[in-house]
């Protein structure tokens, strides 16, 4: 053939020799799993420098222990196991980080690092690693913790030192366990949590700006909602879930307040807690929510539902985490029920009878 | 319940219950360290046998409620045994399985009259565990396809067996739970003040994914020893197969 | 009223049979990993539950413990699961062949379950009177038949991950029951019984 | 009002490489390659043979089936071989060789220029076949039977697909800008051929030009609407086009003769014009060679037979770090092992991809992200495709309507995990058609049974 054909010699010259076949598409989009996941860990940058101003060096050594012992349990298990190595793409430093968001800053380093190693070798791995796992990491962590050590998980220490050791033993509530407490007791509890800050409009602003006591991931609603709605400028997640479980959550707080109907304060329950960080960076959990719109907006008015019942009736002041894990229960059934539809058809009933 | 023999399909309850419960089977090793290493190892029927008595590991979360749970399982489990057998002819198999559900429910409810009278704090604690033992599907399963057909004494020994693979399955479970989840032992704390116990291994959760990272744990190594052994055998039979493949 | 609710929310949730207090495991390992068979599954148990709780809870208060029987307790209750099970089989054979047709089958798997045994079991050692009881039992059916179907989803869904090869089965289902079981968590202290 | 469809996803254009530029007429290459095998369905049957002196435009192959076109000698020349070649899309196939002698003789009895309006619809779709009409979007089904429907599916509504949503491609383009006139005859005819009435002209709003030239072309055609369409992969699919346009969705596994629609591609409308005005057959077309390891991108009018080589060579040559050849478009196209390989009536462009390009990350687990079932312009749910391969769920694909994909690879183009959803659905697609066959045949066979028995 070569020697008959001149076109052929000519492409010896002409041409590179060895071409790459594929099946289409040749192109694709540059986000990949990695960019998406240390993305998400980069828009949480700013909420952490902010804890580590409110709480001191304290706040970044509990991100960094538990985001290591993450990652390093990632490697171990994946060296151990044979599979494709992929601690570095960050989702299991983000699992950390999440994890160490809602936690006590105070709470002992080597119950972090026991939370992250439980996330990422239980409720990650033991399923199959990224992509696989039923349940929130980071949120299985947290459930664990407070399962295990439920004394130093619900310990709140006030830390305005920057010395990383300076636990000055001065124990505090936080505004929805303040409610709690003094609800059960059968106190005005809302007016309490206000009579800490000073006025409605002080708690308010505190609450939104991040100045209150809590974990990393409560102290600052704007950081939270700036980072969220960026994700949602890049497409990482869909809108419907965060608006629709914070206005579900908002709308069920505010008609059963405790003193009657349409009596509870709306922007309290949205702003306190680690509902928005929860909003925005645990419901949306890919892996771990509805695959379709339809079905995120189900889930998302489901752990809305679910937030209020447990800081309302259930033992616990915040809902947000159980919420959540309740909800990646159900998921699965989700998905059966909400599938990916075509368009509804157009053809008229005779033609598309048998479609 | 004679109706049931006609009724139902082909199989019967036992066989059913065996159907969905796994399949378990008595381990062939006689001595109790080969019982052991086969239970634990080999075949796994530690974890077969814990979910065919699936309440009892409900009550793992202490030594002391795990051994009595244990030894109630394997005194009930022998008896039975012995029981079915001594009375094989003499009952009508249209009525065999409420007739062994009798055994073993007089059994059973020896054993709590016992523990109630003598160990009452043991005895609140397994609760209504204790009472479920009268449904433990291996026990009827036992009865069926061991007792019914064999002497009163392999019956016994039967039964006496697989009782002490679920003691140890039970006690397999039981003490890190307690010593990881309460940080004591038999009740004793082991670890001094600066321990601070996993609370959750012993609550509900902690139950569950104990037996699930022990099922995933033994499954692995049994895989890796499978691997061992067939290695060594293929290094023995090596050259044997090569001439037999041309 | 509210404290018939109340009991009932408490048995489906906080104190779920399966996931709190480790009652018919070998069906909920057993059966969930199928979806269609859960789902017939978790009506065969809530019935001959009802059912056996109500004539449990007639025997022991009508012939058990005026006769200072009581210790037969336990014998009574398992010979009633089982003829409670023969009842409902001939029942809904005869009056309900469709109903028949979708679960008889699981009827004779639950004929010695522990499940269906403990209910009645715990009615009366609470001293329930037999609406709490028949609201009890209901409400341990449906909270029964909650955790299988959400387990069932979840081991579909696990069928098509690439699960570690030890973990495979038996030890991820019992992992993801104590997952369940953690979520559940949130749910206590909900309503103090 | 903005017109457009469910799904799809935003793919870069690339199209600045050619955007614009002249088409240039490729010089006479030494040799051309022409595959009987270029439309959809039965491949055609050489009537000449080695040794035979042809002309430009005379029959060389003719159609073997009605779904079957014919196809003409391309220049006039010599045949000196008819033997297996690279064929793009199908791997290899018989191509009839000739050696042009460069005077492009036309073949005796070409016909006058005619008037399409005095002609018969029989008389309008016979010319058509006889020109060798396939669908030059890509599809490559033979014009004429897209035109026949049956009695009873009245076509009431024309589109023309002017979209041309693959990425770096600008063939259709530069056609739109220089031959609107021809393809608004060309829709004309397609009106008369069909009997419809209602017509619509659907462009992308990134070819501003190519609007403005066909606005102004069918400003005399009565009932024609030239439509601006948001710019959106893949909005060139049929059924992307006909819900942009129409507001109307076609279902799977269904014709657009249902909806009573046709789409036909704008290139095909020109040369339909070409065909039955002036009796010219579809020997020629336009290419854009482009991608960033081509040395002069260009938009290029060839003749079919020729090589990638020559293509090549006349745009300058490629640059050291070409990694891909992919006839068509990056998206839906079809990756070349071969510099050889002729282009063909549907070649639409041909890309030389550097590594850069074509660089991907390596496949990651499914995140469940939704982007592919945000992409899929058939509402499908992309990402469980590879996992029906992995286990073997034919079946189950199928329930998953897996055979209406219509691989337009948008999916796989937003999976941030790369995983292989397009190649699964070719491996599903083939595996459910063996699967059918086997138990059709098993049905036949028991029926057999039965019957002798």
């Amino acid at each position: 053939m070569a020697d008959k054909n001149p076109t052929t010699a000519a492409n010896e010259r002409l041409l590179a020799p060895l071409l790459s076949v594929a099946s289409s598409p040749h192109i694709r989009t540059r986000e990949t799993i990695p960019r998406i996941m240390w993305t998400v860990n980069a828009t949480l940058i700013p909420v952490a420098v902010w804890a580590v101003y409110i709480f001191g060096w304290r706040a970044l050594l509990q991100i960094v222990v538990s985001g290591l012992a993450a990652v390093i349990t990632e490697l171990v298990i994946q060296k151990q196991r044979g599979v494709a190595r992929t601690w570095h793409d960050g989702s299991a430093f983000l699992t950390g980080l999440l994890l160490a968001f809602c936690i006590p800053v105070g709470l002992p380093l080597w119950m972090t690092a026991l939370g992250s190693v439980f996330s990422v070798a239980v409720a990650k791995h033991a399923f199959g690693g990224l992509g696989q796992n039923i349940f929130n990491p980071a949120h299985a962590g947290r459930a664990f913790l407070l399962a295990s050590f439920p004394v130093q998980m619900t310990t709140w220490t006030k830390m305005a030192s920057l010395a990383p050791s300076a636990v000055d033993g001065v124990t505090t509530a936080t505004p929805l366990g303040i409610l709690k407490e003094a609800t059960k007791l059968g106190h005005d509890g809302m007016s309490e949590v206000i009579a800490t800050f000073g006025s409605r409009q002080a708690m308010l602003e505190s609450l939104f700006l991040g100045n209150v006591n809590g974990c990393i991931g409560e102290v600052s609603a704007l950081l939270i909602i700036l980072g969220g709605v960026f994700l949602i400028y890049k497409r990482y997640i869909f809108w419907q879930g965060p608006v629709f479980y914070l206005t579900t959550v908002a709308l069920l707080g505010w008609v059963f307040g405790h003193k009657g109907l349409f009596t509870g304060d709306p922007l309290f329950q949205l702003l306190s807690g680690g509902l928005v960080l929860g909003a925005f960076y645990m419901l949306t959990d890919m892996v771990t929510s509805p695959i379709t719109r339809r079905g995120q907006i189900v889930f998302a008015v489901g752990g809305g539902l679910l937030v209020f019942l447990i800081r309302r009736y259930a033992g616990y002041p915040e809902g947000v985490c159980y919420s959540i894990l309740l909800m990646n229960c159900a998921t699965p059934m989700i998905d059966r029920i909400f599938v990916a539809q075509p368009p509804r058809s157009d053809l008229s009933q005779t033609e598309g009878g048998q479609a | 319940m004679s109706e049931n023999q006609e009724t139902s399909s082909a199989l019967s309850p036992a066989e059913q219950i065996a159907a969905i419960s796994g399949p378990f089977r008595g381990s062939k090793q006689t001595t109790l360290s080969g019982l052991i290493d086969d239970g634990v190892f080999g075949k796994n029927p530690v974890f077969v046998l814990a979910l065919s008595l699936c309440p009892a590991v409900a009550v793992t979360n202490s030594v002391q409620t795990s051994l009595a749970m244990g030894l109630s399982v394997w005194f009930v489990l022998s008896f039975s045994n012995l029981f079915t057998s001594i009375f094989r002819n003499y009952i009508n198999p249209k009525v065999r399985m409420p007739a062994y559900i009798l055994i073993i429910a007089t059994l059973v409810t020896m054993c709590e009259l016992f523990m109630s009278a003598f160990f009452p704090v043991l005895y609140q604690a397994l609760g209504v565990y204790l009472k479920l033992i009268v449904v433990f599907a291996i026990i009827l399963a036992r009865a069926e396809v061991f007792a019914s057909k064999n002497k009163p004494i392999p019956a016994f020994f039967d039964g006496f067996g697989m009782g002490l693979g679920f003691l140890i399955a039970m006690l397999v479970i039981g003490v890190p739970r307690e010593v990881v989840g309460s940080g004591s032992f038999w009740g004793r704390p082991i670890f001094g003040e600066g321990y601070q116990p996993i609370l959750m291994i012993i609550l509900a959760p902690g139950g569950f994914i104990t037996i699930g990272l022990f099922i995933g744990l033994f499954r692995s190594i049994g895989a890796a020893r499978e691997r061992a052994r067939a290695a060594a055998r293929l290094e023995g039979a090596g050259d044997a197969m090569e001439v037999k493949r041309v | 009223m509210f404290e018939y609710l109340l009991l009932f929310l408490s048995a489906v949730l906080i104190n779920n049979f399966v996931l709190t207090r480790f009652l018919g495991l070998c069906i909920f390992f057993g059966v969930s990993s199928s979806f269609e068979a859960s789902l017939g599954m978790g009506v065969a148990v809530t019935a001959v539950m009802v059912v056996a709780s109500f004539f449990g809870w007639l025997v022991y208060f009508f012939v058990l413990t005026p006769l200072n029987l009581t210790f037969f307790t336990t014998i009574c209750f398992v010979l009633i699961v089982a003829s409670t099970v023969q009842m409902v089989d001939i029942v809904t054979r005869r009056f309900a062949p469709k109903l028949y047709a979708m679960w008889g089958i699981y009827l004779m798997l639950i004929a010695t379950n522990c499940v269906v045994l403990s209910v009645p079991l715990i009615n009366v050692e609470n001293d329930f009177n037999l609406v709490r009881s028949l609201v009890h039992s209901v409400g341990a059916g449906i909270g029964f038949w909650l955790a299988i179907l959400i387990m069932a989803s979840i081991r579909e869904k696990l069928a098509h991950s690439e699960v570690p090869e030890s973990f495979k089965g038996l030890g991820i289902a019992f992992v993801t029951a104590g997952l369940l079981s953690l979520a559940f968590l949130g749910f206590s202290g909900m309503i103090a019984l | 009002m903005i017109y457009h469809f469910q799904g799809g996803a935003k793919v870069a254009h690339h199209k600045h490489r050619t955007e614009g530029k002249p088409i240039e007429a490729l010089p006479m290459p030494s040799r051309l390659f022409v595959h009987i095998h270029q439309n959809m369905g039965a491949p055609s049957k050489p009537v000449v043979a080695v040794g035979d002196e042809i002309q430009k435009g005379q029959l060389i192959a003719e159609p073997t089936a009605f779904v079957s076109v014919p196809i003409h000698a391309p220049t006039s020349g010599k045949v000196v071989a008819i033997e297996t070649h690279p064929h793009p899309s199908m791997g290899k196939g018989t191509a009839i060789v000739i050696e042009p002698d460069g005077k492009e003789t036309w073949v005796k009895g070409k016909p006058e220029q005619l008037d399409f309006r005095a002609m018969t619809r029989d008389q309008i779709l016979t010319r058509i076949r006889d020109g060798g009409l396939v669908g030059l979007g890509g599809a490559t089904f033979p014009t004429h039977v897209k035109l026949t429907p049956p009695a009873n599916t009245p076509v009431r509504t024309v589109i023309l697909n002017g979209a041309e949503c693959e990425p770096y491609l600008t063939s259709d383009d530069a056609l739109m800008r220089t031959r609107a006139e021809d393809m608004v005859t060309g829709l004309e005819i397609i009106l008369k051929a069909l009997g419809a009435t209602e017509s619509y002209i659907g462009i992308e709003d990134n070819k501003p030009e190519a609007i403005a030239a066909l606005s102004q072309a069918a400003k005399r055609l009565q009932g024609c609407r030239v439509v601006v369409l948001r710019s959106r992969y893949p909005q060139g699919a049929e059924r992307s086009m006909i819900k942009a346009i129409l507001g109307k969705w076609l279902p799977g596994g269904k014709l657009p003769m249902a909806l009573g629609v046709v789409v036909q591609n704008v290139t095909t409308a020109a040369c339909i014009t070409d065909a039955v005005v002036r009796g010219i057959p579809l020997i020629e077309r336009v290419v854009t060679v482009t991608g960033s390891a081509v040395n002069q991108p260009k938009n290029v009018r060839v003749l079919v037979g020729t090589t990638w080589a020559d293509l090549l060579r006349f745009c300058g040559g490629t640059t050291s770090d070409l990694s891909r050849l992919v006839a068509g478009g990056p998206m839906m196209g079809v990756a070349q092992s071969s510099f050889d390989t002729p282009i063909v009536k549907a070649s639409g462009g041909l890309l030389a991809l550097s590594k850069r390009d074509i660089a991907v990350p390596p496949v990651g687990p499914c995140l469940r992200c939704g982007n592919c079932l945000e992409a899929c312009p058939m509402g499908l749910a992309p990402f469980a495709f590879p996992t029906y391969v992995r286990e073997r769920d034919w079946q189950g694909a199928k329930r998953a309507n897996a055979l209406h994909c219509v691989e337009c690879g948008s999916c796989e183009y937003s999976c941030p995990a790369n995983r292989p959803i397009v190649h699964s659905v070719r491996v599903l697609k083939k595996a459910i058609a063996e699967a059918d066959a086997k138990a059709k045949a098993a049905k036949m066979e028991t029926k057999a049974g039965v019957g002798a028995a």
